[in-house]
């Protein structure tokens, strides 16, 4: 399914297989990622995520399939045998040895001459930003420290790719966000592939150049960032990222570039025709991103060429940068409306149980097949 | 929120630990004191004067001098053998589950649950039935056998507290799985390690019952005491014990002294071991 | 071991790791136990020696005769356990929760007598129990015992013993299941209208039940088989069943009487353990002990 | 090889034609008792003969150390100890059981001096196999100052005035025959009958609490301390108990006491048997064997030592205790064990095993 | 500081102050919680957020000053003559206790009968939606499963007050958001007070009627959300609160409702003249939301009433729901600026290094004292 058309692939994995006993972590997965290219794992807890890329690092050996490394089948190489490296998610640092002697283990294992290895491990800490550190051991650095120790560890190998595993995940928001900017500075200087593994959705959107999003061991979708979060193509793309307003919808007509579909409750939408595509006529639910959509008070001055709902007011709620607006529509969906906090406080004339009209462009509407529920 | 009742309660604690502490040294009091009895005869229980004569010559008695010599080389190599094969076996149970796992865990279990004068009559049967005669070597044997499995035990709970992915990233580093082992297991579990060859060691060193079976012509420190019981300790005796007592109450104390060193220059908690009480389980008669 | 896939290496290594102890303890614990087995179905007399026949006599003549030495032995060991659980429970949980600072130091003193020798703390009992002894005295002076009455070769001074030289095996286990309860676990009942006492009951303790489990099973064991202190601060009429096997194996030369008592101890010794941790409802045997 | 096959052959043909020719001395190896030898001594030989003697006190019970090379006798290999002293019940067991070789009596000019009473016994009349080592007394140690009189007679170990403070030895060999001697029995020709009679005694004063304890020689420590007043006891020990505890004393029983003799052996198959009567003969030098006495105070079997020790410097005393050199009438009083069939034997260890509850 | 004007408060502190040894913990502290509150307790990690709190639930006894709990002087009684109740961030679940009797015990000590605790005991599972788990054990349950049991123990005793002390801070964003939105909910529902501890400023705004932000053991500012991030009254609130952008400015001049400032820079901004009120006129810094200010490709039009400033776009981020710009001003401060993502990508006019105007009403400008750089 993801980028396998992809042909210079530095990582690529061919009908990967991976089981626990009766559970099937992984289910016959392909995957090709370019060189140099920041690619994120994204998906939610227990999809496969990490045993995937342990299986690209060597700690687990697939069931079924190949993995490669640059066009090499290493399938079978034990980890030290495969030049990628991994920054585990609880980084893993030696806590018996100092940040250099960490930072240098790899190179001394592969017998990189005495003055070399100091000279690039003291490169690799100033990268990330440690450069007085080395002779710390690694309990008295902070988490986000600690974090950069594993990744100058890494890094210092000059690896074909790096492998993080939720990098971020044990840190605080604040130096979480902090540390995601770092991590795509450091990417962009050394150029290296970083495949990154994560289930933060902004966290992969705001870093990686391609997202494959990951379900139940196999890959949902794949794409650039603003790729999957406009043009969903499941309902669970489509709700693990961002927030989604979907509805129950059949196909009515097609004219041009803009299909006509009805609700569920008799209401008229339209969508970019092409968008239907893979989907039957049936089975659809259309959906909307929450930011797209303008709220005017019911009845007012609304542009009348775009799509448009009816529906209440249930809850206004301050968020700082936003207000968000919970929209109960007369066939009984609650739709989430983000405005921009444009005037400090939300209009009273949006105010809760106000009626009020939804527009937006139909450009904005997206198609994805109706899946059971859950 | 200390009400008057709750530090009457704490007080109460206090007192009764402190009779507690009292109990367990009472009889280390007299072992000590009677280091420095300027006994007359053979015999050293009645309190005849002050002397440091003992302690002047602690080895006195060559035959003495040979059961501490034996005592001490066989808890070394006991130590070491012991110590060795219950990290392997630790590193095992805990890394990897492997098919009979369950099996040698309840192995390792087993001679822990056993009493030992059965453990020393069992094994004496063997070395009887096998013709083996006993005596240095059968010493060692049975003593690497019941000190493995508190090896085992001891490592064991080093190891669940680390963290496996550490060693993956050795590997994932470009180390053999013998490097990762050298270079970053052992260092990580030096410390339950050495807690456990202490084990293994005082629990050798004080072994009186298994030993008592599989001596042969071999004496060893608690034999000798055993043996000297019937015909009057020598205060040599008492002045060795003490000096073992004090030697390892030193070494602590600079252990103790160490790591606050280490506590105090290091920004994090962490650095400082927590206390490894379960390895502190001591010897059994 | 290069050209082994992963696969296959990974499940070869355990067996190398595991496997030089393994050898040891087949080799020197459990072969000699079933060698124990056989000798304990054999008969015969020590001057000519013991053949095997399937002597089952054995067993039941092992029983009726010893019969008292094994209730001893059960009785002053569960005696002498709930003596240490009594005297190490306040010592621990002092030293887990108010001890501050002086909590390595107390624990170092509840290690440090073990490095004097067992045998040599048992004779300084021995010397303090001696009836003419200030301890004996003030027991008489107190009136605990008779005007003739002595400490030392009594039921008393053998589990007095017992109970001093197994103390430390109750108080660590103790120590390190106390020391890992979180005190915020206390907090949050007091949080919930428990009184102190209340909070001890329903929480501390269950809490601390694998570290009683644990230390009665360290304590219970050694002490049903231990016969140095029967010998040393006892007469004939405190001997245990370990001084029996003992003088049956190295003395009378009986082997298969001592064989089968050694199976006979193992035996009671499984069954109170396992009818001691369905009481407590320990589930996982091995792990609550260790 | 040659050596070996001659000892065999004497054997059957009960002829004691035995050669030990001689060797160098070598590492040889000595098993005898805790504290039954001045270490000077071994000291002596090494220097003066040459080799090495490997001393070594593993010898705490005859029927353990019996049970500890039993397998390697009866399969007919070396145990690994050149000589062993054992006590006259068991070195009878040995002898019978062909577990030890005779003795080279051209290696052992010095037998000459050993005690007319001791050169024959009823387990080895001719003393083909066995040479004595030290004998002992089995007679009653006690303190004046607890039992407020002279203790003179074994019926005192049953008197009830002290109850709870008596101690009685473990080994019927010495309790029951002692107990025998004081019902006018003659302990040396006791039947099973009889000594089953006298353990049957001891069992019915033990159940009364007469006896505090049952004991091997750690009778000492509550003698010592006053925890008991009266013990059956061996005489050697109480010689070294009164150098602490001046006031306890040692009687022996104006019924008769039980002696007891610890014999020099050579297992078969024995290494170096050369060097093991080489250091026989050398122990029975007057010389050495009163270096011996003084140190060990059990009662000698050479001939002719109390003159030395009396003329030695602070061998005065020792010369003239009785419990090392008992008088003439004394000696006569002294009796040697029964001898008993291995049956009989095992019947009576399991009788008095009931008794003392082990 | 903090809203001790409050007449009927339900929870009071006067001049309370902690110290541990050397450490002052807490400062002389007043507050005060009307009944049936949500009220938050926002701070830096360190900043005495759980002592407080720990003294209100009687764990810490204070060094200085008095805690009233309805009017009654509670500062020496212990925890369990305390009619308020502690959730843990830890949960503190009894492990060796079954959901159930976790639930009960509560109640089981105040000797309340037998069917009673049982039927309350349901009702509280059933509030937090784990009707059907009484049976299992803690260590059954996932963290947010235990969070709710943790709720139900301390609400089945219907306490005067719910003390919450993270509660949510163990839990990942996704099932934190979950229970943001069911305390909220239950809170609603059975209209106790809650003092809700947090480090997340987005927590605390989202739930939380009132808002104390605490730095170094006092309080800096209380009030409700959108006051606290409309008028922060100090850089801390307005630092710690959302994103703001700050300049240094001195006043200029002051006519009628709008007070002209001259920024380091030279330019020239306006801002409400109340809002100078405490501060001094020179040592002022200026500041604005991200999301209030609007961007236009440089010299194109832009409203002309309002603040306005030029710059040059670094970074332009897509987030998904919005777009983040960093641009960098003439006196060479980075500012931030957010533009709800309403056309799916950013327009090209606005990309990486362009110059760019930024606009803002005056009205959404705040003023707040200078602080010395910690
Ligand atoms: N060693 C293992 N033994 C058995 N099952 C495993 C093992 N490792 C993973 N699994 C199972 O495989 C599935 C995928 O696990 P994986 O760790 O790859 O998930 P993930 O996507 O990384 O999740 P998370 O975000 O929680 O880390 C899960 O159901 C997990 O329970
Ligand atoms: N028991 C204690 N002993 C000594 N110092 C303490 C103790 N408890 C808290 N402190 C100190 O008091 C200060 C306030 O701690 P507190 O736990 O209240 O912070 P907090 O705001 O809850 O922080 P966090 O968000 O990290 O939980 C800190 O400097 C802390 O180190
Ligand atoms: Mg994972
Ligand atoms: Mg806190």
């Amino acid at each position: 399914m993801a980028g396998s058309e992809v042909a210079d692939a530095d990582i690529r994995l061919e009908g990967v297989t991976k089981r626990f006993g009766d559970t099937l972590a992984v289910d016959s997965l392909d995957l090709a990622i370019e060189r140099g290219a920041f690619y994120a794992l994204l998906g939610p807890s227990g999809c496969g995520k990490t045993t995937t890329l342990r299986m690209v690092g060597g700690f687990e050996e697939p069931s079924e399939g190949r993995v490669f490394l640059g066009g090499d089948d290493v399938t079978e190489r034990p980890p030290y045998k495969r030049d990628v490296n991994t920054v585990f998610q609880s980084y893993a640092l030696f806590p018996h040895l100092s940040v250099e002697r960490n930072v240098a283990f790899g190179l001394e294992r592969s017998k990189v001459d005495r003055e070399e290895v100091r000279r690039r491990g003291a490169e690799a800490l100033e990268l990330v930003q440690l450069g007085g550190l080395g002779k710390r051991k690694p309990a008295q650095l902070s988490g986000g420290q600690q974090q950069r120790v594993a990744l100058a560890r890494a890094l210092v190998n000059r690896p074909r790719a790096l492998l993080l595993d939720e990098p971020l995940g044990a840190l605080d928001l604040r130096l979480r966000k902090q540390l995601q900017i770092e991590l795509k500075r450091i990417q962009r200087d050394v150029g290296i592939t970083f495949v990154h593994v994560t289930h933060d959705q902004e966290e992969a959107m705001s870093m990686a150049d391609t997202i494959a999003v990951m379900n139940e061991g196999h890959i949902e979708q794949a794409g650039s960032a603003a790729e999957l979060y406009e043009r969903p193509r499941t309902e669970f793309v489509a709700n693990f990222l961002g927030v989604s307003n979907l509805i129950d919808a059949r196909l009515r007509a097609t004219d041009g570039a803009l299909a006509t579909v009805e609700t569920h409750d008799g209401a008229t939408l339209r969508v970019p025709a092409d968008r239907i595509g893979p989907h039957g006529s049936d089975a659809i639910r259309v959906g909307v991103r929450p930011e797209k959509i303008t709220l005017h008070p019911a009845n007012g001055a609304a542009p009348s060429d775009g799509n448009r709902l009816r529906g209440t007011v249930v809850v206004a709620a301050f968020l700082g940068v936003s207000i968000q607006y919970v929209i109960r529509a007369p066939g009984g969906e609650e739709l989430t409306v983000i405005a921009q906090n444009l005037d400090g406080s939300e209009p009273e004339s949006l105010g809760p149980g106000r009626e009020v009209d939804l527009t937006w462009n139909p450009h904005h509407t997206f198609v994805v097949g109706k899946e059971p529920p859950t | 929120m200390q009400g008057r009742s709750d530090r009457i309660r704490g007080w109460g604690l206090g007192i009764w630990s402190a009779i507690a502490l009292l109990y367990l040294f009472i009889p280390i009091f007299i072992v000590v004191l009677f280091s420095f009895n300027d006994n007359k005869g053979r015999f050293n229980f009645t309190w005849q004067g002050f002397t440091l004569d003992h302690w002047a010559q602690p080895f006195a008695d060559p035959d003495l001098a040979t059961a501490l010599k034996n005592s001490l080389l066989i808890a070394a190599i006991t130590t070491v053998i012991a110590t060795a094969l219950g990290t392997f076996m630790a590193l095992a149970l805990v890394r990897y589950g492997f098919r009979g796992r369950g099996a040698v865990d309840m192995l390792v279990f087993l001679p822990l649950a056993t009493p030992e004068v059965v453990l020393g009559a069992a094994l004496l049967a063997l070395f009887l039935t096998a013709a083996v005669s006993t005596g240095f070597v059968t010493i060692v044997i049975a003593h690497v056998m019941f000190t493995v499995s508190y090896v085992v035990v001891t490592v064991k709970a080093r190891l669940e507290g680390m963290d496996r992915h550490i060693e993956e990233a050795a590997m994932d580093l470009g180390a053999t799985e013998w490097a990762t082992f050298r270079k970053v297991t052992l260092p990580m579990i030096a410390p339950g390690v050495g807690a456990a060859a202490l084990l293994a060691s005082a629990i050798s060193i004080d072994d009186y019952v298994i030993t008592s079976f599989n001596a042969g012509q071999t004496t060893t420190f608690p034999l000798f005491i055993f043996g000297a019981t019937r015909q009057g300790v020598p205060p040599e005796v008492n002045v060795l014990a003490s000096a073992l007592l004090f030697a390892v109450l030193i070494l602590m104390g600079l252990n103790v002294l160490l790591q606050r060193r280490l506590a105090r220059r290091s920004l994090a908690r962490e650095l400082v071991d927590e206390p490894q009480a379960g390895a502190l389980v001591p010897a059994r008669g | 071991m290069l050209r082994l896939s992963l696969k296959r290496r990974r499940q070869l290594l355990p067996w190398l790791f595991v496997g030089p102890g393994l050898m040891w303890l087949i080799v020197f614990f459990a072969i000699p136990l079933l060698n124990q087995a056989n000798v304990s179905l054999q008969s015969g007399d020590a001057e000519t020696g013991y053949a095997f026949n399937w002597a089952f006599g054995t067993y039941t003549s092992a029983l009726s005769d010893y019969q008292t030495q094994f209730v001893r032995s059960l009785g002053y060991a569960a005696t002498a356990t709930l003596l240490d659980l009594v005297i190490a429970f306040p010592l621990a949980y002092f030293a887990a929760f108010k001890a501050g600072r002086f909590k390595n130091l107390i624990l170092l003193l509840i290690v440090l007598p073990f490095f004097t020798s067992y045998v040599l703390r048992t004779v300084a009992w021995q010397l303090i129990l001696s009836d003419g002894g200030w301890v004996t005295n003030r027991f008489r002076d107190v009136g605990l015992i008779g005007a003739d009455g002595r400490l030392l070769a009594s039921r008393t001074a053998v589990i007095a013993g017992i109970t001093y030289n197994f103390l430390p095996f109750m108080a660590l286990p103790l120590f390190v299941s106390l020391e890992k309860i979180d005190r915020r676990l206390i907090e949050a009942a007091t949080d919930l209208y428990a009184s102190r006492a209340q909070a001890f009951r329903r929480v501390t303790l269950p809490l601390a039940l694998p570290g009683i489990f644990a230390g009665s099973l360290l304590t219970f064991i050694p002490a049903c088989g231990d016969f140095i202190n029967a010998a040393l601060l006892g007469t004939s009429r405190q001997y245990m069943i370990g001084n029996v096997i003992q003088s049956k194996f190295l003395t009378i030369l009986d082997y298969p009487t001592a064989a089968a008592l050694s199976f006979i101890l193992m035996t009671l010794i499984l069954v109170g353990v396992l009818v001691y941790a369905r009481l407590l409802g320990t589930q996982q045997l091995t792990e609550a002990a260790f | 090889g040659g050596v070996k096959g001659e000892a065999q052959k004497s054997k059957t043909t009960k002829v004691a034609v035995v050669s030990h020719p001689k060797t160098t001395i070598g590492d040889w190896t000595f098993a005898n008792w805790p504290l039954y030898i001045d270490k000077q001594v071994i000291k002596d030989f090494n220097k003066k003969f040459g080799g090495h003697c490997k001393y070594v006190e593993e010898i705490n019970d005859n029927n353990e150390f019996f049970g500890k090379v039993r397998q390697q006798l009866q399969a007919k290999q070396p145990i690994g100890r050149d000589i062993v002293t054992l006590t006259d019940y068991m070195a009878s067991r040995w002898v019978r059981l062909n577990y030890c070789q005779p003795l080279d009596k051209k290696n052992i000019p010095n037998i000459s001096n050993l005690e007319d009473n001791l050169r024959t016994i009823n387990y080895d009349p001719k003393r083909e196999f066995t040479l004595p080592w030290q004998s002992g007394a089995i007679g009653l140690g006690y303190n004046p100052k607890k039992t407020g009189r002279e203790i003179k007679s074994v019926k005192d170990l049953f008197d009830p005035k002290f109850k709870g403070r008596v101690t009685m030895l473990s080994e019927p060999y010495d309790s029951a025959n002692t107990v025998l001697l004081g019902d006018g029995v003659n302990a040396s020709n006791a039947t099973i009958d009889q000594i089953l009679g006298a353990i049957a005694k001891i069992d019915a004063a033990n159940k009364k609490g007469q006896f505090r304890r049952f004991t091997g020689n750690d009778y000492t420590t509550d003698l010592a301390k006053g925890n008991t007043w009266i013990a059956l006891a061996y005489s050697g020990d109480l010689v070294q108990l009164q150098s602490d505890n001046p006031e306890l004393r040692f009687a022996y029983p104006e019924e008769g006491a039980m002696l007891f003799t610890d014999n020099m052996m050579l297992p078969t198959k024995a290494e170096h048997p050369y060097a093991a009567e080489t250091m026989m003969n050398y122990v029975y030098e007057p010389e050495v064997a009163a270096t011996i006495a003084a140190y060990v105070n059990y009662i000698s079997p050479v001939k002719g030592i109390q003159d030395i020790l009396a003329n030695r410097k602070g061998g005065a005393a020792i010369a003239k205790n009785p419990l090392i050199f008992p008088s003439a009438a004394i000696r006569k009083q002294l009796h040697p064990y029964p001898a008993l069939s291995p049956k009989d034997e095992q019947t009576m260890q399991q009788a008095m095993a009931k008794v003392t509850g082990a």
